[in-house]
């Protein structure tokens, strides 16, 4: 229970959350250790590190799941703990297992903690036993069972994996009739993906939000909470804009959910940083789930509060205490800006990025592993960029972060920041009609704009009569590739010597 | 000349008229539209038209046309020839990979009629399986990649030519142009 | 009196304050009108604006300079206010006249403020009648008065220009039998800078700190403070390194200075954004001018207060009331990284940006107009980019300032960015032993350590070989300027396949 | 090869021995140094010698070589020759022009004997005059600009050939080699 001090971290993870994690790490005058694959040789991650070991082939599991190999290289390297990020091993329970076998200290809640909560079923036991409300549900995926709740809390129903994440080994459920065909799918599902078909029940809302609780646990015993966040906006049962804190969410319910949240968090004994998940359905909560590690949308709780979240976690880790948390200020909203195509079902875009413009100004912070000539494969996720923006007030905020979706531009590889931009720009957003269903209540069908599109073609031509862009990896055809300063044709030449073109 | 999106939909004919490195004119469907464009020291431009500004950058890949216009990613391809609902039925006169991948099936033949909507091809790309689809009724003239290609964005997979006259379809008055 | 909404701001200035003035102003709504000189024509201000209008050629007095012009320019674009920036013409109370005379909203005081304020002399008979300590001195440079007071306070003394601004016409005289001289030499250097000779003299302070008070005020009589800053920290007698709050500083004295500089602002009838300035000499502080502007160093009390403070100025401008300074929270720092040698008495540099890393992270902005292809010219200051970084506390915000400076990388122009590293990583910072005399004191002669200087006689060796780098403009000559993805060489190759190289 | 900074100095001798796209082994003034190196997606690298990472980038100039070895920029200029203190007394075979600018004075003739710190051309930059002085005694081999003429970074203004024989120079028993 002695506190011991991070000379050396190592991150098992890559992406921005790794070069996140670094920066902090940094900043903080511990030396940092990366991991890569094969694919990431080159990634940012791997460059920005003092050091970086080569973990094996790009496939997740011969590279960031391969416990022994992360293990080996943080022995090999003198790390004294390991920072998992999110995603990959951060949420594995044999994983932190490992690490605390090699007397590493592992940046994260102790494995049996993880084990605990990551089971649903147990967890929504826990909150149970905590006082926390949960959806009304069943904990079986027996017929008999099954269809009885049903009958009684009325259709839809949920199914969902007992090990689930990701929205795998769930089935919404109309009518009585598709019952029994659902639970045999989701748990066959779950099956699959978890190696684990056990199945339950729950009554599903129709439109509900999304907000949980950002907490901090000490090993000393003591947790405290870092506001909320509300995350309703989904594709996919995946996030992709949240912010802090929840608007309109009234100051009794927030006083409840924050009380239940550390009712849990005590329960489980709870430590470093973790989030309670809730749905809320007007003044009524439910928990959801509890995720044992930073969130991807960390960044917002701390533009609100002013707080470095991996900093805490590492001194947390380090032994010390943690402290009140400090008073809120304004609001921040995140985008994800995903390599997906928003036109097409959201489907994973690839590609190596040939021009990169990110946004900047006052309040707006971007995360992220990309620049230009970086790769994005299909081998992990779609995460882009995270851009955050801050605001004295929603209004404030919320203008602040169209104007910068405005001044993000990417070549070569399909993004969501068009889609994100009009979600944000959108009426609905602004009055705050939030609710898991946002984009296809508001949303349907999107395409880019009449304007865009129009711009997108005059420049297409340009770049196809040579007038314009650079070809892939950032060398540019309109003019800026010239020699020296002085014989160097000013970005003018490319263009002013083009009077008449198109089909001759 | 002519651009499609990638994943097809229609090509639309574009035209720079003019363009004197501050004042730009062209023509998008014959439509003229004129406006004002900057380039930037680092490739791109800032287009402004009828009172919108918009950031455009763009990059040449192997087979397709990369461009941003303000948030917003585009990947066209050029194609060949006046095709279009008023000639011949055919709304393509290819189709090309929408990503990169894998040529997991081909599904029709040279020489093969095919309705719209008809499978073609099926890719593997980011380990999920796409059926490219015939965007209108045509004839399979040459089919360009075989089970097991690696394929790239925008390389032409399937050329067509028009499908065999049918007097039911309600394009036929054009046909006979 | 009455308050008249802004749709449509010209900005007339260049560089990073015009970009960022554009970004609050579009997050506010505002139509943006950006003008620019014939060197700026592709500049990132010209870009980013709605509309831009050429003034006229590189030289400030045919373009940012020339009132006619940029009046005009306003008028053809239906501009309704116009937002001066810092130097340019942002404290001439003709441009304010001006602009008034032509129905337009001046962002800034009324020219009859800034007339009274600008002239040193007058500011300074404001400052004793409203209460404000000055600095013990004497209103003339008659020599017989001068020698008289020079003898009674002791030397060295300072003789400096009423009209002065940037260090011209001030002088430190060390002894009685160089004072002639000097009030001779500061005359001619004020009459040729200022057109306006006038010189007066005050008690030379051997080792002061420079603090500032953040000021707004409205059209409706009411002054708030937001806040100090320390900006001891000089080059040239101009900031290079500036932070809140004043680290060190009573708060008794912290809360006599507010008070000083709000009884000064309301003596002088103070509105819109400006900065009352002193200098501080253990506990006692001393007037030494208002400028009567926004500051370049206001993004650290941005970001300790969480406003918009360009945002303040255009409501205030509208007629809006200031309302009551929110509680400040945590510490920001400021680094000026400007085009300059600073191994060589930070004589200017220009060129082309060929390559640019700007840091990232939590807690760090950037403001910046340079990317990469864009050009320091002779023509303008040399201002390259802001790095502000925000901490919780001033411990974190100065590690986070290194860690950013760390990540900083220019290539094409030299810039100050490496002395200040040193600076903001040395002891005497981390201690705070600030002084306008930091630099002669802990950082004489300053070069790159030797570290870097192999570092970069290495890359120059590889990019000599064609092994490293891009060549002016962005185009990489290591593997990124190649073909479509997959027939791209990766960035290995070019590496890998040099086996052996040095003389053949 | 020989490489000084545009401003003048020493000037040192880098040879690239080994440069594997992973590890990098080379010699500064005979002295070798191994490390690692990174090649980055955007055309730097990230060195790592002696425990200490350092982000470079660089670019070839028409005269010059800049190169940022983490926020330190640098300028280089490759010089011929092992010139040096040990040999003739030359402290480089040429001077550069440290900045752009303009030649407003020449103030040596070619054949022309200099002494250590003795003016030889008067540059204008950014509005300030700049004197270029001799770094050694030398004499004056070739003037390869005249007034009037613009000069970018690193360009070679005046090459030198070694100072005549002087008995009473320290390094004279280095003379006769």
């Amino acid at each position: 229970m002695t506190g011991r001090k991070i000379r050396k971290l190592l991150i098992a993870n890559r992406g921005e959350i790794a070069l996140r994690v670094i920066r902090t790490a940094r900043a903080m005058g511990i030396a940092t250790v990366a991991v890569y694959s094969d694919a990431d040789r080159s990634a940012a991650h791997a460059l920005a590190a003092d050091e970086a070991i080569a973990l094996g082939a790009s496939e997740p599991a011969h590279s960031y799941l391969n416990i022994a190999a992360i293990i080996r290289a943080a022995r090999a390297s003198g790390a004294d703990a390991i920072h998992p990020g999110y995603g990959f091993l951060s949420e594995r329970p044999e994983f932190a297992r490992a690490v605390r076998d090699h007397e590493l200290i592992f940046v994260g809640p102790p494995a049996k903690v993880m084990a605990a909560l990551g089971d649903k079923v147990a967890a929504r036991r826990l909150a149970v036993k905590a006082g926390t409300p949960v959806v009304p549900g069943v904990e079986t995926g027996e017929l008999g069972a099954a269809r009885k709740f049903a009958d009684r809390a009325g259709y839809p129903i949920l199914v969902k994996a007992a090990a689930g994440g990701g929205g795998r080994g769930m089935r919404v459920v109309g009518e009585a009739s598709a019952l029994e065909a659902a639970l045999v799918a989701a748990a066959r599902e779950a099956q699959a993906a978890f190696g684990d078909g056990r199945v339950f029940l729950e009554k599903y809302l129709a439109r509900p939000r999304h907000v949980e609780i950002q907490l901090l646990g000490d090993r000393h015993g003591e947790v405290v909470a870092f506001g909320e966040r509300d995350c309703s906006i989904q594709r996919r049962h995946q996030k992709i804009i949240e912010e802090a804190p929840a608007p309109g969410l009234a100051e009794a319910t927030r006083t409840r959910m924050v009380e239940a949240a550390l009712a849990l968090a005590r329960a489980a004994g709870y430590q470093n940083a973790g989030t309670a998940e809730f749905l809320l359905d007007g003044d009524e909560f439910y928990f959801l789930e509890v995720n044992a590690r930073l969130q991807v949308e960390h960044p917002v709780t701390e533009l609100r509060f002013g707080r470095d979240l991996v900093a805490e976690q590492l001194r947390i880790a380090a032994g010390e205490r943690v402290g009140a948390p400090p008073e809120p200020r304004g609001c921040a909203i995140e985008c994800r800006i995903n390599a997906e195509d928003p036109e097409h079902d959201f489907r994973p875009a690839t590609g190596r990025v040939a021009s990169l413009t990110l946004p900047a100004g006052p309040g707006v912070r971007v995360d992220t592993h990309l620049g230009v000539g970086a790769e994005v494969s299909p081998h992990y996720d779609s995460l882009a960029a995270k851009l955050i923006a801050y605001g004295a007030d929603r209004e404030e905020a919320r203008a602040r972060m169209v104007a910068a979706l405005e001044e993000f531009s990417l070549v070569g590889i399909r993004t969501t920041a068009a889609l994100l931009r009009d979600v944000i720009a959108s009426e609905a957003f602004a009055r705050a009609d939030l609710s898991t269903h946002f984009l296809e209540e508001h949303m349907p069908r999107w395409r880019p704009d009449d304007g865009a599109t129009r711009a997108a073609l005059i420049a297409a031509a340009l770049v196809a009569e040579g007038r314009l862009g650079a070809t892939r990896g950032g060398e540019s055809a309109n003019g800026a590739a010239g020699g020296a300063a002085k014989a160097r044709p000013s970005p003018w030449t490319a263009l002013a010597g083009f009077a008449t073109g198109g089909r001759r | 000349m002519r651009l499609r999106r990638i994943d097809g939909g229609p090509a639309c004919e574009v035209e720079i008229l003019a363009c004197d490195g501050k004042s730009i004119r062209v023509t998008i469907d014959g439509v003229e539209i004129a406006g004002e464009i900057e380039p930037a020291a680092d490739g791109g431009a800032v287009l402004r038209i009828d009172g919108r500004r918009t950031r455009v950058a763009g990059a040449r890949a192997r087979h397709a046309i990369q461009v941003a216009a303000g948030p917003a990613a585009f990947e066209f391809v050029t194609v060949e020839g006046r095709v279009g609902g008023a000639h011949h039925g055919l709304a393509a006169a290819e189709v090309a990979a929408p990503m990169p991948g894998k040529v997991l099936r081909v599904l029709v033949e040279e020489g093969a009629v095919v309705a719209h909507g008809q499978g073609l091809i099926v890719l593997e790309a980011m380990k999920m399986e796409t059926t490219i689809a015939a965007e209108s009724d045509a004839t399979v003239k040459k089919i360009r990649v075989s089970t097991g290609d690696a394929v790239d964005h925008g390389q032409i997979l399937i050329e067509f030519s028009p499908a065999p006259a049918n007097p039911s379809a309600p394009e036929s008055p054009a046909q006979g142009e």
